[in-house]
Protein backbone atom coordinates (compact mmCIF):
# COMPACT_ATOMS: atom_id res chain seq x y z
CA UNK A 1 0.00 0.00 0.00
CA UNK A 2 1.60 3.28 -1.12
CA UNK A 3 1.94 5.92 1.82
CA UNK A 4 3.91 8.89 0.32
CA UNK A 5 2.85 12.06 2.67
CA UNK A 6 0.88 13.43 -1.24
CA UNK A 7 0.23 10.61 -3.20
CA UNK A 8 -2.78 8.64 -5.19
CA UNK A 9 -3.89 5.18 -5.13
CA UNK A 10 -5.77 4.01 -7.94
CA UNK A 11 -6.87 0.22 -8.58
CA UNK A 12 -9.45 -1.81 -10.74
CA UNK A 13 -10.15 -4.94 -9.18
CA UNK A 14 -12.21 -8.04 -9.49
CA UNK A 15 -11.84 -7.80 -5.52
CA UNK A 16 -14.46 -6.66 -2.81
CA UNK A 17 -13.61 -2.82 -2.11
CA UNK A 18 -12.54 -2.14 1.56
CA UNK A 19 -13.67 1.45 2.85
CA UNK A 20 -12.12 1.12 5.82
CA UNK A 21 -8.64 0.49 4.21
CA UNK A 22 -8.76 3.81 1.91
CA UNK A 23 -9.43 5.98 4.80
CA UNK A 24 -6.75 4.44 6.78
CA UNK A 25 -4.31 5.24 3.91
CA UNK A 26 -5.82 8.44 3.49
CA UNK A 27 -5.79 9.87 7.15
CA UNK A 28 -2.38 11.99 7.39
CA UNK A 29 -1.24 13.67 10.46
CA UNK A 30 -1.80 16.93 8.81
CA UNK A 31 -5.98 16.17 7.61
CA UNK A 32 -8.45 17.28 9.62
CA UNK A 33 -10.76 15.85 7.00
CA UNK A 34 -11.75 12.45 4.63
CA UNK A 35 -14.55 12.33 2.95
CA UNK A 36 -15.38 9.15 1.38
CA UNK A 37 -18.12 8.67 -1.74
CA UNK A 38 -19.15 4.45 -1.87
CA UNK A 39 -21.19 3.52 -5.25
CA UNK A 40 -22.96 0.48 -4.21
CA UNK A 41 -25.50 -1.61 -5.72
CA UNK A 42 -29.06 -0.60 -5.83
CA UNK A 43 -32.57 -2.67 -6.26
CA UNK A 44 -33.57 -0.94 -9.10
CA UNK A 45 -32.60 1.40 -12.18
CA UNK A 46 -34.18 3.66 -14.51
CA UNK A 47 -35.15 1.00 -16.60
CA UNK A 48 -36.20 -1.58 -13.84
CA UNK A 49 -36.74 -3.25 -9.95
CA UNK A 50 -35.78 -6.28 -9.28
CA UNK A 51 -32.13 -5.84 -9.91
CA UNK A 52 -29.80 -8.43 -8.14
CA UNK A 53 -26.30 -7.65 -9.77
CA UNK A 54 -24.49 -5.30 -11.84
CA UNK A 55 -21.48 -6.89 -14.02
CA UNK A 56 -18.44 -4.36 -14.91
CA UNK A 57 -16.45 -4.85 -17.59
CA UNK A 58 -13.42 -2.62 -18.99
CA UNK A 59 -9.85 -2.24 -20.13
CA UNK A 60 -7.83 -2.18 -16.25
CA UNK A 61 -5.46 -0.40 -18.59
CA UNK A 62 -7.61 2.01 -20.36
CA UNK A 63 -9.70 2.93 -16.70
CA UNK A 64 -6.73 3.05 -14.30
CA UNK A 65 -4.78 5.85 -17.01
CA UNK A 66 -8.12 7.81 -16.95
CA UNK A 67 -8.87 7.55 -13.21
CA UNK A 68 -5.47 9.07 -13.22
CA UNK A 69 -6.02 11.97 -15.13
CA UNK A 70 -9.05 12.68 -12.73
CA UNK A 71 -7.21 12.52 -10.08
CA UNK A 72 -4.38 15.20 -11.41
CA UNK A 73 -7.19 17.27 -12.41
CA UNK A 74 -8.38 17.30 -9.00
CA UNK A 75 -5.04 18.24 -8.06
CA UNK A 76 -4.77 21.07 -10.25
CA UNK A 77 -8.17 22.62 -8.73
CA UNK A 78 -7.73 21.45 -5.14
CA UNK A 79 -3.51 21.93 -4.63
CA UNK A 80 -4.34 21.66 -0.60
CA UNK A 81 -5.80 18.15 -1.18
CA UNK A 82 -3.79 15.09 0.17
CA UNK A 83 -4.21 12.06 -0.39
CA UNK A 84 -6.95 10.85 -3.13
CA UNK A 85 -7.81 7.21 -3.74
CA UNK A 86 -10.36 5.52 -6.59
CA UNK A 87 -11.19 2.37 -6.58
CA UNK A 88 -13.05 0.71 -9.13
CA UNK A 89 -14.72 -3.02 -9.25
CA UNK A 90 -15.15 -4.99 -11.84
CA UNK A 91 -16.92 -8.13 -12.94
CA UNK A 92 -20.09 -9.00 -10.88
CA UNK A 93 -20.57 -7.25 -8.08
CA UNK A 94 -23.62 -8.02 -5.56
CA UNK A 95 -26.55 -6.01 -4.18
CA UNK A 96 -25.39 -3.20 -1.31
CA UNK A 97 -22.02 -4.08 -2.26
CA UNK A 98 -19.56 -1.41 -3.46
CA UNK A 99 -18.98 -0.91 -6.82
CA UNK A 100 -16.53 1.94 -6.73
CA UNK A 101 -15.13 3.87 -3.92
CA UNK A 102 -13.52 7.71 -4.13
CA UNK A 103 -11.65 8.78 -0.62
CA UNK A 104 -9.89 12.32 -0.15
CA UNK A 105 -8.21 14.04 2.73
CA UNK A 106 -7.14 17.42 3.06
CA UNK A 107 -6.38 19.57 6.15
CA UNK A 108 -9.66 21.20 6.03
CA UNK A 109 -13.19 19.88 4.63
CA UNK A 110 -14.20 22.02 1.78
CA UNK A 111 -11.66 21.10 -0.23
CA UNK A 112 -12.05 17.67 0.52
CA UNK A 113 -15.99 17.45 -0.45
CA UNK A 114 -15.59 19.79 -3.67
CA UNK A 115 -12.72 17.36 -4.80
CA UNK A 116 -14.95 13.96 -3.74
CA UNK A 117 -17.53 15.25 -5.70
CA UNK A 118 -15.68 16.12 -8.59
CA UNK A 119 -13.58 12.89 -8.90
CA UNK A 120 -16.86 10.38 -8.87
CA UNK A 121 -19.24 13.00 -11.01
CA UNK A 122 -16.08 13.08 -13.42
CA UNK A 123 -14.91 9.53 -13.28
CA UNK A 124 -18.88 8.63 -14.40
CA UNK A 125 -18.48 10.54 -17.73
CA UNK A 126 -15.26 10.13 -18.20
CA UNK A 127 -13.66 6.81 -17.44
CA UNK A 128 -14.34 3.81 -19.99
CA UNK A 129 -16.38 1.07 -17.90
CA UNK A 130 -19.30 -0.69 -19.05
CA UNK A 131 -22.18 -1.61 -16.42
CA UNK A 132 -24.61 -4.66 -17.02
CA UNK A 133 -27.70 -4.87 -14.84
CA UNK A 134 -28.48 -8.50 -13.80
CA UNK A 135 -32.25 -9.56 -12.73
CA UNK A 136 -33.84 -12.84 -12.34
CA UNK A 137 -33.72 -14.52 -15.22
CA UNK A 138 -32.18 -12.05 -17.03
CA UNK A 139 -29.27 -9.00 -17.90
CA UNK A 140 -28.99 -6.22 -20.54
CA UNK A 141 -26.41 -3.24 -20.65
CA UNK A 142 -27.44 -0.07 -18.50
CA UNK A 143 -29.17 2.18 -19.95
CA UNK A 144 -27.62 5.37 -17.82
CA UNK A 145 -24.51 5.25 -20.54
CA UNK A 146 -23.12 9.21 -21.70
CA UNK A 147 -20.32 9.68 -24.40
CA UNK A 148 -16.79 9.44 -23.00
CA UNK A 149 -15.83 13.26 -22.24
CA UNK A 150 -12.12 14.29 -20.83
CA UNK A 151 -11.71 15.24 -17.30
CA UNK A 152 -10.32 18.79 -17.77
CA UNK A 153 -13.17 19.75 -20.04
CA UNK A 154 -15.87 19.32 -16.65
CA UNK B 1 -2.37 -3.80 -39.68
CA UNK B 2 -3.75 -2.94 -36.41
CA UNK B 3 -4.90 -4.37 -32.86
CA UNK B 4 -8.89 -3.75 -32.30
CA UNK B 5 -10.11 -3.11 -28.63
CA UNK B 6 -13.17 -3.44 -28.39
CA UNK B 7 -15.24 -2.88 -25.11
CA UNK B 8 -19.13 -3.65 -23.81
CA UNK B 9 -21.70 -3.47 -26.39
CA UNK B 10 -19.09 -3.16 -28.67
CA UNK B 11 -17.46 -6.44 -27.69
CA UNK B 12 -20.49 -7.90 -27.24
CA UNK B 13 -22.14 -6.89 -31.14
CA UNK B 14 -18.75 -8.21 -32.61
CA UNK B 15 -18.29 -11.52 -30.63
CA UNK B 16 -14.86 -10.51 -29.95
CA UNK B 17 -12.73 -8.22 -27.17
CA UNK B 18 -9.49 -8.57 -29.46
CA UNK B 19 -8.52 -9.13 -33.32
CA UNK B 20 -6.04 -8.00 -35.97
CA UNK B 21 -7.13 -5.94 -39.17
CA UNK B 22 -6.17 -4.50 -42.18
CA UNK B 23 -5.61 -0.44 -42.78
CA UNK B 24 -3.53 2.32 -43.67
CA UNK B 25 -5.74 4.41 -41.61
CA UNK B 26 -7.97 4.23 -38.36
CA UNK B 27 -10.60 4.24 -40.59
CA UNK B 28 -9.34 1.68 -42.52
CA UNK B 29 -9.34 -0.38 -39.46
CA UNK B 30 -13.21 0.52 -38.17
CA UNK B 31 -14.12 -0.52 -42.21
CA UNK B 32 -13.09 -3.56 -42.29
CA UNK B 33 -14.60 -4.30 -38.38
CA UNK B 34 -17.99 -3.37 -40.10
CA UNK B 35 -17.59 -5.36 -43.31
CA UNK B 36 -16.21 -8.52 -40.33
CA UNK B 37 -18.87 -7.89 -37.40
CA UNK B 38 -22.01 -6.36 -39.28
CA UNK B 39 -24.48 -4.13 -38.87
CA UNK B 40 -25.29 -4.39 -35.16
CA UNK B 41 -21.29 -3.46 -34.80
CA UNK B 42 -21.78 -0.68 -36.98
CA UNK B 43 -24.52 0.74 -34.84
CA UNK B 44 -22.91 0.79 -32.02
CA UNK B 45 -19.91 2.29 -33.37
CA UNK B 46 -21.79 5.18 -34.76
CA UNK B 47 -22.20 6.44 -31.07
CA UNK B 48 -18.64 5.35 -29.77
CA UNK B 49 -15.24 7.10 -29.34
CA UNK B 50 -12.42 5.71 -31.24
CA UNK B 51 -9.25 5.70 -29.47
CA UNK B 52 -5.45 4.87 -30.85
CA UNK B 53 -3.10 3.95 -28.33
CA UNK B 54 -5.05 4.85 -25.51
CA UNK B 55 -5.89 8.29 -26.96
CA UNK B 56 -8.76 9.96 -28.58
CA UNK B 57 -7.78 10.13 -32.30
CA UNK B 58 -9.03 11.47 -35.55
CA UNK B 59 -10.80 8.84 -38.15
CA UNK B 60 -7.64 9.51 -40.57
CA UNK B 61 -4.98 8.80 -38.49
CA UNK B 62 -2.19 6.49 -40.15
CA UNK B 63 -1.73 3.40 -37.99
CA UNK B 64 1.36 1.68 -37.70
CA UNK B 65 1.64 -2.83 -36.96
CA UNK B 66 1.05 -3.13 -32.99
CA UNK B 67 -1.06 0.11 -32.88
CA UNK B 68 -4.21 -0.31 -30.82
CA UNK B 69 -7.54 1.12 -31.92
CA UNK B 70 -10.19 0.70 -29.49
CA UNK B 71 -13.81 1.08 -29.60
CA UNK B 72 -15.47 2.51 -26.72
CA UNK B 73 -19.42 2.78 -26.63
CA UNK B 74 -20.87 5.39 -23.95
CA UNK B 75 -20.29 4.68 -20.79
CA UNK B 76 -21.87 3.49 -17.09
CA UNK B 77 -19.44 3.15 -14.37
CA UNK B 78 -19.12 4.28 -11.24
CA UNK C 1 -27.49 -1.28 15.95
CA UNK C 2 -30.79 0.17 14.45
CA UNK C 3 -31.34 -1.05 10.97
CA UNK C 4 -35.29 0.26 10.01
CA UNK C 5 -35.66 0.77 6.63
CA UNK C 6 -35.39 4.91 7.18
CA UNK C 7 -33.34 5.12 10.20
CA UNK C 8 -31.22 7.63 12.67
CA UNK C 9 -28.18 6.68 14.33
CA UNK C 10 -26.49 9.31 17.00
CA UNK C 11 -24.04 8.44 19.19
CA UNK C 12 -21.64 10.56 21.65
CA UNK C 13 -19.04 8.27 23.13
CA UNK C 14 -15.20 7.56 24.57
CA UNK C 15 -15.23 5.32 22.77
CA UNK C 16 -13.46 4.58 19.53
CA UNK C 17 -15.63 5.50 16.33
CA UNK C 18 -15.96 2.79 13.35
CA UNK C 19 -16.65 3.87 9.85
CA UNK C 20 -16.75 0.84 8.23
CA UNK C 21 -19.97 0.38 11.44
CA UNK C 22 -21.73 3.31 9.95
CA UNK C 23 -21.24 2.68 6.56
CA UNK C 24 -22.51 -0.62 6.61
CA UNK C 25 -25.53 -0.09 8.40
CA UNK C 26 -26.23 3.09 6.18
CA UNK C 27 -26.23 0.96 3.32
CA UNK C 28 -29.89 0.38 2.35
CA UNK C 29 -31.03 -1.92 -0.58
CA UNK C 30 -32.56 1.51 -2.43
CA UNK C 31 -29.12 3.03 -2.37
CA UNK C 32 -26.81 3.86 -4.79
CA UNK C 33 -24.95 6.48 -2.75
CA UNK C 34 -22.95 6.72 0.78
CA UNK C 35 -20.99 9.99 1.73
CA UNK C 36 -18.76 10.18 4.50
CA UNK C 37 -16.98 13.02 6.54
CA UNK C 38 -14.48 12.07 9.11
CA UNK C 39 -13.29 14.60 10.73
CA UNK C 40 -9.69 13.53 12.64
CA UNK C 41 -7.01 15.05 14.43
CA UNK C 42 -4.40 16.79 12.94
CA UNK C 43 -0.93 17.46 14.17
CA UNK C 44 -1.86 21.33 13.69
CA UNK C 45 -4.36 23.73 14.54
CA UNK C 46 -4.95 27.84 13.77
CA UNK C 47 -3.24 28.48 17.10
CA UNK C 48 -0.56 26.09 17.11
CA UNK C 49 2.03 23.14 15.13
CA UNK C 50 2.83 20.11 17.23
CA UNK C 51 -0.82 19.16 18.47
CA UNK C 52 -0.79 15.44 19.90
CA UNK C 53 -4.18 14.77 20.83
CA UNK C 54 -8.09 16.84 21.32
CA UNK C 55 -10.38 16.24 24.56
CA UNK C 56 -13.58 16.96 23.95
CA UNK C 57 -16.48 18.21 26.73
CA UNK C 58 -19.77 17.56 26.64
CA UNK C 59 -23.23 17.05 28.26
CA UNK C 60 -24.29 13.97 26.35
CA UNK C 61 -27.73 14.43 26.79
CA UNK C 62 -27.50 17.61 25.48
CA UNK C 63 -25.24 16.95 22.12
CA UNK C 64 -27.30 14.13 21.39
CA UNK C 65 -30.09 16.21 21.64
CA UNK C 66 -28.77 18.85 19.01
CA UNK C 67 -27.41 16.12 16.95
CA UNK C 68 -30.91 14.62 16.66
CA UNK C 69 -31.93 18.63 15.55
CA UNK C 70 -29.27 18.39 12.76
CA UNK C 71 -30.71 15.52 11.31
CA UNK C 72 -34.74 16.61 11.76
CA UNK C 73 -33.54 19.69 9.63
CA UNK C 74 -31.78 17.42 7.50
CA UNK C 75 -34.23 15.48 6.44
CA UNK C 76 -36.64 18.54 6.09
CA UNK C 77 -34.01 19.30 3.70
CA UNK C 78 -33.43 16.04 1.49
CA UNK C 79 -36.52 14.26 1.76
CA UNK C 80 -34.79 11.26 -0.44
CA UNK C 81 -32.51 10.71 2.12
CA UNK C 82 -32.08 6.99 3.55
CA UNK C 83 -29.79 6.66 6.58
CA UNK C 84 -28.16 9.24 8.63
CA UNK C 85 -25.52 8.48 11.13
CA UNK C 86 -23.46 11.18 13.08
CA UNK C 87 -21.06 9.96 15.87
CA UNK C 88 -19.38 11.88 18.07
CA UNK C 89 -16.29 10.56 20.17
CA UNK C 90 -15.68 12.26 23.89
CA UNK C 91 -12.71 12.45 25.54
CA UNK C 92 -9.08 12.17 25.02
CA UNK C 93 -8.64 11.50 20.69
CA UNK C 94 -4.81 10.94 19.33
CA UNK C 95 -3.59 11.92 16.09
CA UNK C 96 -5.01 10.97 12.92
CA UNK C 97 -8.08 9.41 15.03
CA UNK C 98 -11.81 9.88 13.94
CA UNK C 99 -13.34 12.97 16.63
CA UNK C 100 -16.09 12.51 14.38
CA UNK C 101 -18.03 10.90 11.36
CA UNK C 102 -20.81 11.43 9.68
CA UNK C 103 -22.67 9.09 7.00
CA UNK C 104 -25.29 9.77 4.27
CA UNK C 105 -27.25 7.16 2.57
CA UNK C 106 -29.47 8.08 -0.39
CA UNK C 107 -30.62 6.59 -4.04
CA UNK C 108 -28.61 8.94 -5.90
CA UNK C 109 -25.36 10.89 -5.08
CA UNK C 110 -26.34 14.43 -4.78
CA UNK C 111 -28.55 14.22 -2.09
CA UNK C 112 -26.10 12.50 -0.15
CA UNK C 113 -23.06 15.08 -0.66
CA UNK C 114 -25.31 17.91 0.04
CA UNK C 115 -26.80 16.65 3.02
CA UNK C 116 -23.67 14.83 4.70
CA UNK C 117 -22.08 18.85 4.22
CA UNK C 118 -25.10 20.13 5.53
CA UNK C 119 -24.71 17.64 8.90
CA UNK C 120 -21.24 18.41 9.58
CA UNK C 121 -21.25 22.36 8.43
CA UNK C 122 -24.51 22.66 10.81
CA UNK C 123 -23.12 19.96 13.73
CA UNK C 124 -19.96 22.44 14.00
CA UNK C 125 -21.95 25.67 14.98
CA UNK C 126 -25.06 23.63 16.68
CA UNK C 127 -23.54 21.45 18.98
CA UNK C 128 -22.55 21.75 22.56
CA UNK C 129 -19.16 20.87 22.18
CA UNK C 130 -15.97 21.81 24.22
CA UNK C 131 -12.03 20.96 22.19
CA UNK C 132 -8.92 21.38 24.16
CA UNK C 133 -5.34 20.85 22.24
CA UNK C 134 -3.28 18.97 23.90
CA UNK C 135 0.44 19.46 22.74
CA UNK C 136 3.90 18.28 24.76
CA UNK C 137 3.90 20.05 27.67
CA UNK C 138 0.41 21.75 27.78
CA UNK C 139 -3.08 22.19 26.55
CA UNK C 140 -5.87 25.34 25.72
CA UNK C 141 -8.94 25.19 24.89
CA UNK C 142 -9.18 26.08 21.01
CA UNK C 143 -9.24 29.35 19.28
CA UNK C 144 -11.50 27.99 16.83
CA UNK C 145 -15.24 28.15 18.83
CA UNK C 146 -18.37 29.62 17.69
CA UNK C 147 -21.60 31.29 19.55
CA UNK C 148 -24.46 28.52 19.20
CA UNK C 149 -26.79 28.28 16.44
CA UNK C 150 -29.89 26.51 15.83
CA UNK C 151 -30.17 23.86 12.68
CA UNK C 152 -33.01 25.26 11.11
CA UNK C 153 -31.48 29.07 10.40
CA UNK C 154 -28.96 27.32 8.85
CA UNK D 1 -33.49 27.01 43.99
CA UNK D 2 -32.22 25.72 40.05
CA UNK D 3 -29.40 23.48 39.32
CA UNK D 4 -26.82 24.32 37.39
CA UNK D 5 -24.75 23.08 34.37
CA UNK D 6 -21.77 24.28 33.12
CA UNK D 7 -19.52 23.32 30.34
CA UNK D 8 -16.18 23.31 29.29
CA UNK D 9 -14.52 26.85 29.84
CA UNK D 10 -17.68 27.55 32.55
CA UNK D 11 -17.13 24.52 34.09
CA UNK D 12 -13.13 25.65 34.46
CA UNK D 13 -13.47 28.82 35.10
CA UNK D 14 -16.31 27.87 38.22
CA UNK D 15 -14.23 24.53 39.31
CA UNK D 16 -17.30 23.06 39.03
CA UNK D 17 -19.60 21.18 36.31
CA UNK D 18 -22.90 21.14 38.65
CA UNK D 19 -24.19 22.82 41.30
CA UNK D 20 -27.06 24.25 42.99
CA UNK D 21 -28.01 27.79 43.68
CA UNK D 22 -31.00 30.06 44.42
CA UNK D 23 -32.88 32.40 42.15
CA UNK D 24 -36.74 33.44 40.95
CA UNK D 25 -35.51 33.89 36.94
CA UNK D 26 -32.53 32.66 35.19
CA UNK D 27 -30.84 36.19 35.63
CA UNK D 28 -31.08 35.56 39.53
CA UNK D 29 -29.37 32.16 39.06
CA UNK D 30 -27.13 33.54 36.44
CA UNK D 31 -26.18 36.41 39.49
CA UNK D 32 -25.48 33.98 42.39
CA UNK D 33 -23.27 31.87 40.16
CA UNK D 34 -21.41 35.36 39.50
CA UNK D 35 -21.26 35.80 42.88
CA UNK D 36 -19.87 32.06 43.75
CA UNK D 37 -16.90 31.77 41.44
CA UNK D 38 -16.07 35.56 40.59
CA UNK D 39 -14.67 37.67 37.57
CA UNK D 40 -13.38 34.99 35.30
CA UNK D 41 -16.68 32.57 34.76
CA UNK D 42 -18.28 36.28 34.39
CA UNK D 43 -16.39 37.25 31.65
CA UNK D 44 -17.05 33.50 30.10
CA UNK D 45 -20.97 33.94 30.83
CA UNK D 46 -21.10 36.84 29.16
CA UNK D 47 -20.00 35.20 25.51
CA UNK D 48 -21.97 32.22 26.17
CA UNK D 49 -25.75 31.25 25.81
CA UNK D 50 -27.98 30.12 28.62
CA UNK D 51 -30.18 26.83 28.30
CA UNK D 52 -33.13 26.63 30.27
CA UNK D 53 -33.86 22.81 30.33
CA UNK D 54 -32.08 21.66 27.40
CA UNK D 55 -33.76 24.67 25.70
CA UNK D 56 -32.38 28.71 24.86
CA UNK D 57 -34.23 30.90 27.07
CA UNK D 58 -34.81 34.44 27.47
CA UNK D 59 -33.18 35.69 30.96
CA UNK D 60 -36.80 36.87 32.67
CA UNK D 61 -37.87 33.23 32.56
CA UNK D 62 -38.76 32.16 36.21
CA UNK D 63 -36.99 28.93 37.16
CA UNK D 64 -38.84 26.12 39.56
CA UNK D 65 -36.93 23.87 41.95
CA UNK D 66 -35.23 21.35 39.65
CA UNK D 67 -34.91 23.43 36.70
CA UNK D 68 -31.66 22.88 35.03
CA UNK D 69 -30.34 26.30 33.63
CA UNK D 70 -27.04 25.59 31.02
CA UNK D 71 -23.85 28.09 30.60
CA UNK D 72 -22.50 26.79 27.30
CA UNK D 73 -19.68 29.52 25.85
CA UNK D 74 -18.97 29.40 22.18
CA UNK D 75 -18.71 25.95 20.77
CA UNK D 76 -15.68 23.47 18.94
CA UNK D 77 -17.33 20.45 18.53
CA UNK D 78 -16.24 18.15 14.81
Amino acid sequence: MPSTPTSNWVLVTPERLSLEDVTTWATHANCGAVVTFSGVVRDNSSAREGVLALEYETSTELAEKRIHDVIDEARVRWPALEAIAIHHRIGRVELSDATVIVAVSSPHRDAAFDAARYCIDTLKVTVPMWKREIWEGGSAWSDDASPILNAQEL
Amino acid sequence: MARLLLLGPAREAAGARNDEVDGVTVDDVLSAAVTRYGSKFQEILSVSQVWLNGEPTERDAVVESYDEVAVLPPISGG
